[in-house]
């Protein structure tokens, strides 16, 4: 098993949740991030002074799928997640060693 | 005045009634008819003649001592309501939105108890310093404590109760404006300590010499309808004082000190606006036409200004900000505070149209320039705006809109100019100095500044023990 | 006091009529020069005579069946507004700061939902019962829908609709305020019903005794100026027992309950006291001396209130909240209600520097010693210093503020003690028992608490399809 | 009122004194005393008379020609303050909570900034061509810039600054109201550009046929009390246009719009309740009996609304929601408006349950039909609300309450009701062609709507350059 | 070492602390999510507008431990959380390279 | 590649940015958490009751990096933000599989 990390930007979940389901993909955790990287942070004026905003609002998607499925996945979310312009964020992929349903106690890939 | 009228009325009633009785005992009689008839007659007439002279005394007295209008009384009584709304919430608001998350019970803090203990001491004796009888600088304590002052008093058409409570909804918002300038890094002890002798040494003395009976700058015929000198430069020049003797706040113009959430502060400056109208109708003390004239000017400077802000910053910075918008608001605000009841509508809209750039380059280019903390822009926008408005007023006050003798420049009389910028100087060097002067004190003994952790953590938690969970 | 005067006058006027009258009959009689001329005045006195008895019916009207003032009605219509203010959105701001965030909109609905039904019920029948004819306990129905009442019924000396929607803007804050204490853990719906059934059984008749005609309390001269029985007290116990009944939230004491964004409350806190104002010195019912001393005294015990609660909480806890400044206000908002009208302004000053610490106490001590889980402290704050306002108001009263026999303790009359408790009991009494019974009634038919599953989600969620997306 | 009739009586003495004087300077000659004295006397009496007859000119006078009342001028001050409060920050609010996070700050802006651009219009040219003479449709432009008002001119009993200060209230308000149906994509520019044509070429022309001297609707004898017409339909037709024309925002139906915090719409929703009788009470344009009635009507009507709309989504959906009662409370506040000085407080009552059902209808059931994206249903609300207040106000207008011909059907005048319903249809066509036109040419110039990528970032940071960091 | 990552129901933080503590877990560190998985969504009603909310609050904890204690840490969460309804999450397994306690500079099982 | 996971005191933030920035780490992505450990929670008073928060504000710092920067990593960060104060935080580093930048497909080293 993987846990498979997406940093997206924030309006692209909906089209990724959708997308995975459609691949069968059953659950997922999200959480709100924010991002430095190469895009640029924006800058905020307030009366006379500016603020570099340098983090940008993205969303982290965590999914814990089993290897087989893990290039799909991939192929999925930075096909949907893609614009094409600067910021579209990463996918980080993790070995998974043991997954467990809490309401069950059942593990491995039953628990997905 | 009615029951005074009346009084009379009753009175020449009265009176009249023995006359008439008498005339009527002298006919029962009958002796010469006619000559006693006569007699009768003159005598009552003459009784009703002293009746009728005796109703003009009351009459012409109605005019030298003015009565309870119960009109009057409800705008007062609604004006003092809505200057204490531009304090609770309202400056409490407009300045909590522009400090960071971690500090915004502090802030809040300040309004609340800020206008607890104020109060009080404007009671015990604010008022008196203000309003009674003294020398030029200061009044006597003879009003303290409200000594002196029953139901029944009046001021005016208004009983005083009312004016001491109208004013004090003025006493107790111009301390809390200063915090605006060394927000964020101040002790609440040393800030509320600091405020509660502003108010008799600074506020107070300042009230007697634009309003109190006697003082030295309304006595010179410096013209400040509703407070731009009192209230404005008063606190303007404090919070520049006290920001800089402060020092920066720690990560100046490194950290992200952006203004947390402009809804509160949006939602802040319009409950400014629209108690601002009780501050500056409500300081025509009536409900007539010199209210009208102020509140429609108040509005439209405002309303201009907002414009003259938004598009000066659109020009500047390629984009209209709300804060900006609200900033154009208070300056707005502020510069036709002295002038509300002196000038034209006309007047009011130049007025609104030239303060806005003036402010914002106050609060960007002079403040980069000069280089001092003034966390929330108080010189910015009440000193920059206060003076401007004092010298504006001295521009464009007309007799035909304030009366008699409230003229500036357009109207024939340039001199009124030289008074306003005595007015403008004394304000900013007895604020200026005696601040400067109490917050050596403070420093020297309970210290002025929190340690750098305590600004580091927030002072919600640090200070007041309560944090935003949300 | 315009109408004595009036009264007055009318009846100078009335006496004069007869003699002027018979002065002319006497005339009338004989023939000669004199004659005619004398003739000609008797014409032009019985002229005279015709308008000045005219004049006279007109004044005598006057005198007994008082006339609209505008100046009166203007702060009437303006006190009217301010109270609703306190509901929407005051009180429900201060108590939804202090719930968990996931139920800050079902207190807000408890507030819009309840000014509806209860403003329903009391133009049908609430009313009526407060102030109509009836017995010392209950009034009749005979307003029921405003029967009667019409655009130029007068009540006093403003329009009878403006007195019902006045005394409505009471009726409806007070059931609400209730709320606060089974807050976080009440079913919408049994709230609603309850608050229904307590307008018509517990807050009309309570209103009814103290103010209405013939009512038993104010009859008896027991001294409420603007509500601290009807309103506080009455609510308070309401509070207690509801808080007792329905058992405390789930977690409570162990989870933690933290209020979730104290910027809420203090805004709540401030449009209450901004509000309050039309609430006590509306109460004055015109604008005069009394609304005069009324808003002075409120503000002034609010502020000293303040004062005292903080310094109460900074020297016990080590640090002055903002929690706790807001609820000094409150404290001192209700304990000068009753008394606003009748103390002097250093009266109520020491009245807000006693409530403070005392509320204080009910809200910590008190509280954690009995147990119950009061959630936002209704019986603490409103119960509490209700209790003690209805007392010190029969301490500090003074003929030389409220009038011939509105006097206290101080002024010489311990017997208005008596009476003051006399009232205290009876409300406690009539409320916490009709309450209790309702309760009961409610529960045992559509329930009174949420499930625990419910309570955990939240009810913004469960009971109303909502959530706030931050 | 009141000063005219003492001028009067100080005239009245002011003549009779000589009058008295010189009867008793004819005693002082002598001749024939009985005679002289008679004569005298008769005289005096008579100048006696002629005073006692202007007088009752005078006074009648008076009847006529209206004086300065403070009372009335303290409530139009106070009502302009609220209904200032209903903009900024009422509806502000009210609308800032249903939009998405990321635009909230662009909302308020559009309030702040309208109010600027529009209330700086209507001093400049608005008010003449509402108020001024004209013809049935358009003012003139005599009055623009406020010439030929001072402080002294009046309005009724009330300073005309005043009534141009009450009317700018109603003037700014109504055009901010259309951007709930175009929010969340309109660009900023656009908006304002459109505002103020709208304002110039829907409002002051629709405002001057319904209010205006010689105005079309109102010479027609439509009824339309505090602008159920004016304001209401005609920003509601407006705002369905825009809607339209703007086409859906992007997600439309998709994407998770829901409300980010319900909390902000309560608040907005609760000012703009307190502040609407600022707005309904207020145009009685005097503090008597039509501002009672108007007042309790108004809150009648809207708490009946809140209850009915709750109570219908309660059975319809299954929850009573926070948003329902909020929006209910507004649409009984736009129903009543045209009517609430022309109804009983039952015909108020029946109106509101009425509203609730229908508005909540054209929420859900009617939006849904046909498809437009009005994205915080201002014609839902606003427009359908309207148009049914202004039909209702012709069923249930009664002369008892809104005096002589202000009859509706169920007082027997079937015929106001075609009135009523020509006056929705020309407001509907009016203000939905000449909004319509303008949209198409600005679209044509500087573009209607903000570029995809400004819709998916935010409004706030895209158009202001701010944000929300909580 | 490993890093143990647990989705939970929002209300049972306290219990799974303490817990936790009880087990002499010193530490932990926690964040707000939004978990899509089995639990359906809620339907919130604004006027006319339903609006699905698929994802639904949770909190995840991160907790570095011992290799040792791992199946006691899984054990305790999965037991202490679990409601046995719908939506109780899941508990993850990662591999922990290193662990470093900032303060001190400490690593390995001495920095946990 | 190595996922360095740090959790830092929220007013360090911006000093680990620069310092990492100068070391060439062109990406992060943070997230605000709590966090649990030997650094005591702070009482909270409302009126009568206390409020013990056990789980302090802090923030987590996500950096995927080539193996051969993980040490000058972990090094700069830990003194950076090093306070010498109990609570100053942890570092955890995990092995990192796959990372996938999703605006161009790139892989490994090059997502980064
Ligand atoms: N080395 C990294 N480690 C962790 N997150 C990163 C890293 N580099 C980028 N990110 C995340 O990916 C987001 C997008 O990266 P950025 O360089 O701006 O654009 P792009 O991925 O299109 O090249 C960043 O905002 C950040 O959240
Ligand atoms: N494959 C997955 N990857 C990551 N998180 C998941 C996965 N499946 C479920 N979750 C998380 O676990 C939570 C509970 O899952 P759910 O399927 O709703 O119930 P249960 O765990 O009881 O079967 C979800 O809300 C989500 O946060
Ligand atoms: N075993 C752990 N697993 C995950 N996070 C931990 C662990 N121990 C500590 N933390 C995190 O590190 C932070 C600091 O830890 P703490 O023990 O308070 O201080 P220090 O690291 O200085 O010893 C905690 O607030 C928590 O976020």
């Amino acid at each position: 098993m993987k846990l498979v990390t997406a940093i997206i930007k924030t309006f692209k979940l909906d089209e990724v949740r959708e997308a995975l389901t459609a691949l069968g993909i059953e659950g997922m955790t999200v959480a709100e991030c924010k991002g430095y990287g190469r895009q640029k942070g924006q800058t905020e004026i307030y009366r006379g002074a500016e603020y570099v905003v340098n983090f940008l609002p993205k969303l982290k998607i965590e999914l814990a799928v089993d290897d087989d499925r893990v290039d799909q996945v991939i192929e999925t979310i930075s096909q949907v997640a893609r614009t094409g312009k600067i910021g579209d964020g990463k996918i980080f992929v993790l070995g998974l060693e043991t997954a467990v349903r809490i309401r069950t106690g059942e593990t491995g890939s039953d628990a997905l | 005045m009615n029951h005074l009228l009346r009084k009379a009325t009753g009175a020449s009633l009265a009176l009249g009634l023995p006359a008439l009785l008498m005339g009527n005992a002298a006919w029962a009689q009958d002796a010469s008819p006619a000559e006693s008839a006569a007699e009768a007659a003159a005598e009552a007439l003459g009784a009703a003649a002293d009746v009728v002279a005796e109703t003009a005394q009351a009459v012409a007295a109605v005019a030298t001592e003015p009565s309870l209008s119960a009109g009057d009384t409800a705008w007062m009584l609604t004006s003092s309501v809505l200057v204490l709304m531009m304090l609770v919430p309202g400056i409490a608001l407009f300045y909590a939105g522009m400090v960071r998350k971690k500090n915004v019970l502090s802030v809040l803090m300040q309004s609340v108890f800020g206008a607890g203990i104020l109060s009080v001491l404007w009671v015990a004796v604010g008022y008196s310093i203000a309003f009674s009888e003294g020398n030029p600088f200061f009044g006597g304590l003879s009003k303290a404590m409200l000594a002196g002052i029953g139901p029944e008093t009046l001021s005016g058409t208004i009983p005083e109760y009312v004016f001491v409570m109208f004013q004090m909804t003025f006493a107790i918002i111009t301390p809390v404006i200063i915090l605006g300038g060394p927000a964020d890094r101040m002790k609440f002890s040393a800030a509320m300590v600091f405020l509660s002798f502003w108010l008799v040494l600074v506020y107070a003395p300042i009230a007697h010499m634009v309003w109190g009976p006697g003082g030295y700058l309304g006595g010179d015929g410096v013209l400040d309808f509703a407070g731009g000198t009192v209230v404005h430069i008063n606190s303007g020049v404090a919070a520049l004082v006290a920001s800089i003797m402060i020092g920066k706040r720690s990560g100046y113009g490194v950290e992200n000190m952006a203004p947390h959430n402009l809804s509160l502060t949006m939602v802040g400056a319009s409950l400014l606006w629209v108690g601002w109208f009780g501050f500056n109708a409500g300081s025509a003390l009536s409900a007539g036409a010199s209210a009208g004239v102020s509140m429609i000017n108040t509005h439209v400077a405002t309303a201009a200004a907002i414009v003259s802000w938004s598009l000066a910053e659109w020009m500047v910075r390629g984009k209209p900000s709300l804060l900006g918008a609200a900033s154009g608001a208070i300056a707005g605000l502020v510069v036709i505070t002295p002038a509300c009841g002196f000038v034209t509508v006309s007047g009011a809209l130049i007025m609104g149209l030239i303060v806005g750039p003036v402010c914002f380059w106050a609060v960007s280019g002079l403040k980069a320039a000069l280089g001092y903390d003034d966390a929330l822009d108080v010189w910015g926008v009440h000193g920059i705006g206060g003076i401007l408005g004092a010298i504006l007023t001295g521009v464009f006050a007309v007799a035909a809109i304030g009366g008699e003798g409230k003229s500036g420049l357009i109207d024939g009389n340039p001199g009124q100019l030289i008074l306003q910028v005595e007015g403008v100087l004394l304000t900013l060097v007895w604020s200026g100095v005696i601040s400067a002067v109490l917050l050596k004190v403070i420093d020297m003994t309970i210290g002025l500044r929190v340690s750098k952790e305590v600004e580091t953590d927030g002072l919600d938690f640090a200070l007041h023990g309560e944090r935003i969970h949300d």
